[in-house]
């Protein structure tokens, strides 16, 4: 590669089609009320921690549904399970179990988390 | 008192409604239709949004009223002129036929978008992509399949073809599109419950009665799942099914997917009848509509004495707005007329 | 902090390529920069548009409004008529205009574009031309070009050019008569005061950086640092 | 209200006769057998009048794409050009390279929505030459005159797009160039989304044109992001990504608008195979790129290697043996002066 002075560039784009939607189905069967998720943000609006770090749960939980789970757990490292998001959602999510299952899920399917 | 003469153009749901009601007061009413039967574009639609009624029985409801009166109903014919002379309305037909009247409602409605005029979405280029009224025809016959004959394991609606797209020079928004593909993305689950169903969409105006409980149920119960983001252009694959790009733009990523059925929610334009009458009658307004008089206080008044509007040649319309909006059309008529009703 | 919107509305490419953003997403979903860049022409117009002084100074300090290919297929599509490339090809001049382009890795690679392509037009009346393809410096280009280069005025003679002498085909010499009106084309337009703002603001990078500027050429470290230097975090 | 049209059969007007010819930077760097030929076409098989006037220079497009060219610089760079072409009173303009193409549509329409960019410039041009310019009447790409005359050259053509051993049309993948069509698709035939220029050519000389997902993606030239050695990761994937798309179509070769698109899809091939051992044919010998005169000139007879086709990275031998074209293989490296010359380095994958 060193002699060419670059190497070829990776794609950004998400592939709904290597998505494996049975790993969303696992959420949505221990929480349902995640289907009722519409990307409002009001949740990332009222987030304790995004006041301190760069997190936001509302594209956390959307990069989930598009099968972009290779950040995710870092990410949700990010969040102090103060449930402020829950009480505020509009549509009722239950977010805070949403965040609790997805740490499992993503454990079960070896995406490594960063030690706290 | 001599019985005043009104003439209805169209025999849509506006038409038949206003029809029969002003077929009740003291006046002789011509229904023109130019299609061989009445009943209009919406006899297309296998079931109505939100409620899922179905169509032809609450269309039968209707037509069966008009059946009961004296309305003279001319199918097949078309106006094709129409001039106003000393306060009475001169109408040519197709067949060269010449028709009076005191009072003419316009009722032409709409027409929908021609989505061969975008060429990037492949619609008459690949078979895999379909309008939402091809795709209604499908429901109707209670199958969803490919052009191959095959189920579809996934099916995406792309909303606003045609309408708010500066491009094909229509800016506004269609109103029925958002919440037609919530139905459709419903009745595809109740049909097909293994299939993946992505629906598009920029905005979803859920404006109506019983939408935003539609659009939850489709999440909820049928997994229906929503990409905020406009499909920039759709290609055929090897194995022949439909690539489509779009950028997922809460995520603010690019996407792609691959579909067997790429179903485009076209809009809704002025019929070419609406067109060329208000034309004619000097009352055009934007984009090829009827121009009413006012939008709120005499939305059914034009600025012509004794031509009324009822429907869906004013603006894109639900069939609930236009059954309204008809019967509103009617007491103006009435008003105008002076008119009382049959004893 | 100067008005950047204000000085973004002066240019008549800003006004065609901005009416009213709606968000849509149709330009980024088939950008080739979005792809493979953090990239997103969608953002960029959301950015402009909300006249966020701000915001527009980040855009002009960062690498994004360098990522862009101006392929213009954004323009192709938009459903409001607009253009996200003219956009950033204005954001471009601004940045290059106040001395922010130097900011960002990718901002600083416009010294390397004019020491090559801009200097090449004036001196050689091309922006590329046989002779500067050097495959040195291109080993994409492969072995046959290495062939081409090294064998160029019999080749070319053969395919019918007029390599580097007088009068009319194909990578013929331009003639000073014509080199002289480009470079006071050049002078008058304000081209020459561009370069001179890249070199002076390059200039200052280099000795913030450490590194050694050679006020012309293309051997010195500077502009090697902007020609090579890729930090691999424009991707996620 | 917006008058609507069907792009497919949207043909444009493309002038018949008296030609200024405008060269490519690129396409005389890269394939100046392309240009020599093009006017030789029509000069001697069409009979047309086309100046080549050497007082001519760059459009500036590749540096006002990577941004260190002005537009006031560019737009007074055009008028120029166009001012020399008033001098030989012709008014068709012929730009060989797809992004003058563009750019010069681009000028044309800023000069037309702002009168007061077209006074500047008047004043900007007489201020550094005592010039004054007219706007031409036409502005065609070499290929949309190709295009047009697609029939009478048929007629003079020693062979067709069609595989000699097995008879069956030639799979093509054409690749129009950005800007040629996506700026001002209402300067081109047939639109953006499909056009016509090299589909009507190709499609009249008996091939197939094939239409795979990533038809109309950008070969990834990208200005800057090649010029920068750091950035070309971004346009070799592009080109990658286009031929991952096209290859289950097993296409027999690509013909390209754009000179750069041509390069690039040529060389971008032997990078990935020599980076990546990635080859996008079943005989890894990389699938063929031509310019769209270079199909003209093989089809009307003329010998590859007076066309350039040996400056190829990707070897057009087994192209030209599809399409049963006589060539002496001996000629191949051989230059003007008559002699050999030694052979250039194979690589490794392709």
């Amino acid at each position: 590669m060193d002699s060419w002075g670059f190497s070829i560039a990776k794609t950004r784009t998400i592939d709904i089609d290597s998505v494996d939607f049975k790993v969303l189905a696992r959420l949505t069967d221990k929480v349902p009320s995640a289907k009722r998720c519409i990307m409002c943000g009001a949740c990332a609006a009222t987030c304790s921690a995004a006041n301190f770090v760069d997190f936001s749960f509302r594209k956390t939980h959307l990069l989930f549904h598009r099968g972009q789970f290779s950040n995710i757990s870092e990410e949700l490292d990010k969040c102090m399970l103060c449930g402020k998001c829950k009480l505020v959602c509009l549509r009722g999510v239950n977010t805070r179990a949403i965040i609790y299952n997805l740490r499992i899920i993503l454990n079960d399917m070896n995406y490594k988390r960063i030690a706290l | 008192m001599k019985k005043k003469n009104v003439i209805v153009i169209g025999g849509g749901p506006a038409g038949i409604e206003i029809a029969q009601i002003l077929s009740n007061y003291s006046c002789n009413v011509t229904l023109f239709e130019k299609e061989p039967q009445v009943g209009g574009q919406i006899k297309r639609i296998d079931k109505l949004f939100p409620d899922f009624i179905v169509q032809d029985e609450m269309m039968q409801k209707l037509i069966s009223n008009l059946e009961k009166t004296d309305i003279q109903i001319h199918t097949d014919t078309e106006i094709k002129d129409i001039e106003q002379i000393d306060n009475i309305w001169h109408l040519k037909t197709n067949k060269e036929e010449a028709f009076t009247a005191d009072a003419v409602v316009l009722a032409t409605g709409f027409k929908t978008f021609d989505p061969k005029y975008k060429e990037e979405l492949g619609y008459g280029i690949y078979p895999g992509v379909i309008t939402t009224l091809e795709f209604e025809d499908m429901l109707k016959a209670g199958k969803i399949q490919t052009s191959a004959g095959e189920e579809p394991r996934r099916i995406a609606f792309l909303n606003c073809v045609g309408s708010r797209d500066e491009k094909v020079g229509n800016h506004y928004c269609s109103r029925v599109c958002c919440i037609n593909a919530v139905k459709q993305s419903i009745e595809t689950k109740e049909l097909l419950p293994n299939a993946e169903v992505f629906c598009f969409y920029m905005d979803l105006r859920m404006s109506g009665q019983f939408y935003e409980e539609l659009y939850r149920k489709s999440q909820e119960k049928h997994g229906v799942n929503y990409i905020r983001g406009r499909i920039s252009e759709a290609s055929s694959t090897f194995d022949h099914r439909i690539q489509i790009k779009s950028e997922d733009t809460l995520a603010g990523l690019p996407l792609k997917m691959t579909v067997d059925l790429l179903v485009l929610m076209i809009g809704v334009e002025a019929s070419e009848g609406t067109t060329n009458l208000s034309a004619k009658a000097g009352i055009l307004g934007e984009y090829g509509f009827a121009k009413s008089l006012s939008l709120h206080l005499k939305d059914n008044l034009t600025k012509k004495e004794g031509l009324f509007l009822a429907g869906a040649c004013k603006r894109p319309s639900t069939l609930r707005e236009v059954i309204a909006d008809a019967r509103a059309a009617a007491f103006e008529v009435v008003n105008y007329l002076k008119m009382e009703i049959n004893g | 902090m100067p008005d950047y919107f204000l000085q973004l509305s002066k240019d008549v490419r800003f006004t065609e390529g901005l009416k009213a953003c709606m968000n849509c997403g149709i330009c980024t979903a088939i950008c080739p920069a979005a792809e493979f860049y953090k990239y997103d022409p969608r953002r960029i117009c959301d950015a402009v548009q909300s006249k966020d002084n701000e915001r527009i100074e980040q855009l002009l300090k960062s690498d994004t409004i360098w990522y862009c290919g101006q392929c213009m297929s954004c323009k192709t599509r938009c459903p409001r008529g607009n253009a996200p490339a003219l956009i950033i090809s204005v954001l471009r001049k601004i940045s290059q205009e106040t001395g922010l382009f130097a900011e960002s890795e990718k901002g600083r690679q416009q010294l390397a574009i004019k020491r090559t392509i801009a200097e090449n037009i004036v001196k050689t009346g091309y922006c590329v031309h046989l002779d500067h393809v050097n495959p040195k410096l291109h080993p994409e280009q492969g072995p046959v070009w290495e062939w081409y280069f090294n064998n160029a005025q019999d080749v070319t003679d053969r395919l019918g050019a007029n390599y580097n002498k007088d009068g009319p085909g194909a990578l013929r010499k331009i003639s000073k008569e014509n080199l002289d009106e480009i470079e006071r084309i050049f002078e008058v337009t304000g081209a020459t005061l561009l370069h001179k703002k890249i070199e002076r603001f390059s200039k200052l990078k280099a000795e913030e950086l450490k590194l050694s500027f050679d006020e012309t050429g293309t051997n010195n470290e500077y502009f090697f640092h902007v020609y090579l230097k890729n930090s691999d975090n424009h991707n996620i | 209200m917006m008058e609507k049209k069907y792009w497919k059969d949207y043909q444009r007007e493309i002038a018949d006769d008296d030609y200024f010819y405008h060269r490519s930077c690129i396409r005389q760097t890269f394939f100046p057998g392309s240009e020599a030929l093009f006017l030789k076409i029509l000069k001697n098989e069409l009979g047309k009048n086309v100046t080549d006037d050497p007082n001519l220079h760059t459009c500036t497009g590749i540096g006002y794409h990577s941004d260190v060219v002005p537009f006031d610089t560019t737009m007074t760079i055009v008028a120029r050009l166009l001012s020399q072409m008033n001098k030989s009173e012709l008014k068709n303009f012929v730009p060989s390279c797809v992004t003058t193409f563009g750019l010069l549509s681009e000028v044309l329409d800023t000069w037309k929505h702002f009168p007061e960019e077209l006074e500047k410039t008047r004043k900007f041009l007489k201020e550094a030459t005592g010039r004054e310019f007219k706007i031409p009447e036409n502005v065609a790409h070499p290929s949309d005159i190709i295009y047009k005359n697609r029939k009478v050259l048929k007629g003079k053509m020693k062979y067709q797009l069609v595989n000699k051993e097995t008879g069956n049309p030639l799979k093509v993948v054409e690749h129009i160039g950005c800007h040629y069509a996506k700026i001002f698709p209402e300067n081109t035939t047939g639109g953006a989304e499909f056009p016509q220029v090299l589909a009507g050519m190709i499609e009249a000389w008996e091939g197939k044109v094939i239409d795979y997902p990533e038809r109309r993606h950008c070969c990834g030239f990208g200005f800057r992001q090649y010029l920068i050695m750091a950035n070309r990761g971004y346009s070799v994937a592009n080109t990658k990504k286009k031929f991952e798309s096209m290859q289950p179509y097993e296409p027999d070769f690509v013909v390209a608008n754009c000179p750069g698109c041509a390069m690039f899809m040529d060389r971008w091939q032997y990078t990935i195979a020599e980076m990546e051992g990635i080859t996008y044919d079943k005989n890894k010998r990389g699938i063929p790129v031509l310019t769209h005169e270079e199909m003209t000139g093989l089809l009307l007879g003329y010998n590859p290697w007076d066309l350039g086709l040996q400056v190829h990275q990707v070897q057009v031998e087994p192209l030209l043996d599809k399409i049963g074209v006589v060539y002496n293989p001996d000629d191949k490296y051989v230059g003007k002066s008559g002699i050999k010359l030694s052979e250039p380095q194979r690589p490794k994958n392709i």
